[in-house]
């Protein structure tokens, strides 16, 4: 998931990051395709140049090698809702058919209450104000849901017009990137379309990991495996940090 | 005018049973010892108002100190869920949390409205989202040029705001750097301001990033060198990722959890933050 | 991405007739060899936008280059009025000055909307004030909370926007330090920004108070040293108080002021700047 | 006029401060009744210690000496308007018998284009939100007039109640100190009552210099002639700076 995500950015300038998954792409992304993408963290840093994958979002060489450090309230007026944001990154607990994202709660049955999820953080507005989003998640039936179970984050609501009509300045989401392949939202209908596959990866296993009946395109692509530069860059990244502490992609800055 | 006082007293003086309390922080600069002294002396029915309840508020709920809780996304950065708020959210223990639930965007602008003195800011968000259905904080204002309808959310303005810095002159005059996060805004929001610094020095060098809260905003300086741990200060200290590493299964567990409060914050003052 | 270009290039290139033009500075960093960049060029029917029109305005309104001005409070700081203003408001002399009038706080939150690319902002001001008969960019909102009712001014976005720093580095990042004004909201508001610094440098140290633009959001930096005269850049020079004085009498006079701009500016290249 | 201002400022923690004679003022204040006054300047910054006069609010030494430089839409946003301000100044082309102020246009007569004065600046809500406000002009039947050509700030309206309908939190004009003497806002009408002469200023000429059929306190009283400290203060801020240019007070920052 990491080096595809981090060709996803080779057109970047901008790039708001959460820690996990996001960021390893994106400073995977400056190791390779696009030395120069201004990552901007929401705890107020923004072109930050960390040499090693840092565990928090406030970390501090974050800080320490930005170009600008912000107050948070400035982050996201200015820079988010103004617009300076090329791509940003989501992770979800639940992604539906049109890329609307739940990170709020889940209904575990009748007789039990609802589970608890982190909270919306910065995701809603990351989705509505970026150029474009990327979404990170893992591939599963869990995850790839036929109904919501709450909208925290809407993503292309139920067709193409829906974003227009709410006045959503941004593209949205055009491409989920899984650990089975990539869905890209068919233009037509804005609904997820399995475009690529990773190698050895078969359409069948996508579609049993997928909650709803997967569409699927014409022509399936494969993903091109990692080169040796992606991986000795992504290898450099992690021995720089403690890759295996962070964990979680995408589940801390929402 | 700050008194430069000893954090048990100006906790006891400034925060009281009831109240609504920001102890903010975007990661750096937690301020972590204000909240044990919390704990220490039992202050409850709390209203709690944070972007990410991180650990600090894991403790506070699980403490059985909060009422309710005002935030835009509640976990163990880096590491995962917090349990004691996951518990008290699903299960109600050890009591009920009430949840009134937003965006960072939000949050921070609840903020600025806060500071600003007026009773709600402006933002384009929330748009698709059903988080207005579970909140009466959100609603909506057209702009009277455009026609646009755009969000609306109501100001923050808390009893008590907590932050920890780094430095305080001896007039109080209180200093910050690195990451400033909400800091300020929750500051000027709130009706009464408390500051743990790690040092009092005799002069405030301007530093670059720096923010200045004049000493006639805030009400009272407490010393507590180390008081963000396991956060940290900016040229002081750095982020004790093995502490955030090592609550997760302290706080899955409730005897584990109790024993912890009991042994680490409520019989040994100071113990965390040395 | 910025490109770092000659002044001549960058104006010609970044600024239109018909434009809306914010040059903004706080008494501090004012961008004045822009200005007459702009008076050389004849660059004209202009809006021109600035919460203190200054003498920099009354040279542009004077040359007759401008149609309307949005604006807060127009004087020559600590010397008296703007006679090119004044003569163009009540006498339609080079040619008729449409006005657009407000309060600071008000142009201050109208480019704080512009940054934020709201179409309004809203504050508690104008209250029993004739301002707003006199403006269409003045409304009102209630508060969806409160029931009270706030002013709401229209957000601000100049096409360009122009202002002076102290230092670039290669990359055309930049930073200003000192009283930094509204200079980073006029500048994200804008559809275009262009910058006069006093210098390039290797890296950008960071300073206390320093804002830092990354060149991302720039479209030209110029090396101008001294382009702020006859105000001043914090750490390279010092306000020209006398100029200001000396302003007077030369504005007063229609005559004057021309040959002043003849001689001065329009003859001159850069001749008030050294 | 500035003696008599500085005496006012005894009692303020902050006080809002424009060039000219506000700013002598509020630096005489420091020098005499009140060390720890904090002059905020409408330019960003908080706790200036100038040594000398300054001639304009963006004087360098203002930023130099200050505890903290803010942006300006912070100073108006979170210090003016967040209610930190005890203590505004302000001056007026125009003042009426409740204090409401124009700085705007003067009516020249019915073949005259409107004159032009420089407009509000920050004046409309230094009045609404500073805890109280000073104003200080010269005293002619030029300035106080019978009525307003244009209202640019409110004072206290028409009557004592005036500024609570309209939401205005600070208590407004509490004080117009002239060259004659001081008038106070009379509590139960919000008219304007002369209440101290300056020594050897009669009642009389005091009337001549007010536009409207001015209301006179039963006992009026004579201010304190400046004491030999108050006039020594005065006398070293004026020659560490250069006070005859920044000359007319009140006329730079409305």
């Amino acid at each position: 998931m990491e080096v595809n995500a981090a060709r996803a950015l080779a057109d970047a300038t901008t790039c708001f990051v959460g820690i996990g998954l996001p960021s390893t792409a994106a400073n995977l992304a400056r190791a390779t395709v696009n030395p120069g993408l201004v990552l901007i963290y929401e705890s107020g840093t923004i072109g930050s140049k960390p040499t090693r994958l840092p565990l928090s979002i406030g970390d501090g060489e974050l800080a320490e090698t930005a170009d600008a450090v912000v107050p948070v309230p400035e982050m996201f007026n200015y820079w988010l809702q103004g617009g300076r944001i090329d791509v940003g990154f989501l992770g979800a607990a639940q992604v539906d058919r049109y890329a609307n994202i739940n990170t709020t709660v889940v209904d575990r049955g009748p007789d039990k209450p609802e589970g608890r999820l982190p909270g919306a953080g910065g995701a809603p507005e990351i989705a509505s104000n970026c150029g474009k989003v990327l979404m990170v998640l893992r591939h599963s039936t869990r995850n790839f849901v036929q109904r919501l179970d709450f909208v925290t984050t809407l993503g292309h609501g139920g067709g193409p017009d829906d974003r227009k009509k709410l006045g959503m300045p941004g593209a949205g989401p055009t491409a989920v990137i899984t650990d089975l392949g990539i869905l890209r939202p068919d233009p037509a209908t804005a609904e997820l379309v399995l475009t690529e596959v990773h190698p050895d990866v078969t359409v069948e296993r996508v579609r049993a990991a997928t909650g709803w009946e997967l569409t699927v395109a014409d022509t399936v692509g494969t993903t091109e495996p990692p080169t040796p530069q992606e991986l000795a860059a992504l290898r450099a990244l992690k021995a720089a940090g403690k890759p295996g502490k962070s964990g979680k992609p995408g589940k801390e800055t929402r | 005018m700050a008194d430069i006082r000893s954090l048990q007293d100006a906790v006891a003086d400034l925060v009281h049973d009831g109240d609504t309390v920001a102890m903010e922080g975007f990661t750096h600069l937690i301020p972590y010892a204000a909240a044990h002294e919390v704990i220490r002396q039992g202050i409850t029915d709390l209203t709690l108002v944070r972007m990410t309840p991180d650990v600090i508020y894991d403790q506070l709920i699980g403490a059985g100190l909060v009422r309710k809780l005002v935030f835009s996304w509640g976990g163990n950065p880096g590491v995962g869920s917090l349990h004691r708020f996951r518990d008290a959210v699903e299960n109600g223990w050890p009591r009920p949390l009430e949840l009134d639930e937003h965006s960072h965007a939000g949050m921070a602008n609840r903020y600025v409205a806060g500071a600003s003195k007026l009773p709600f800011a402006v933002l384009r968000g929330y748009r698709g989202s059903d988080i207005p259905t579970r909140t009466d904080t959100v609603s909506t204002v057209v702009c009277p040029f455009t026609g646009e309808e755009l969000a609306a959310v109501a100001a923050l303005n808390p009893d008590v705001t907590v932050i920890h810095a780094q430095q305080a002159d001896r007039a109080g005059n209180v200093q910050m750097w690195g990451l400033t996060g909400v800091q300020k805004e929750a500051a000027l929001a709130a009706d009464r301001v408390l500051v743990t610094v790690e040092e009092i020095v005799e002069e405030l060098t301007p530093r670059p990033g720096g923010i200045v809260l004049p000493t006639w905003v805030i009400d009272a300086v407490s010393v507590v060198p180390g008081g963000a741990h396991p956060s940290y200060a900016t040229g002081y200290s750095t982020r004790d990722n093995d502490f955030y590493q090592a609550w997760d299964p302290i706080a899955r567990d409730r005897e584990a959890f109790l024993t912890w409060i009991e042994e680490n914050v409520r019989d040994s003052e100071g113990a965390l933050t040395r």
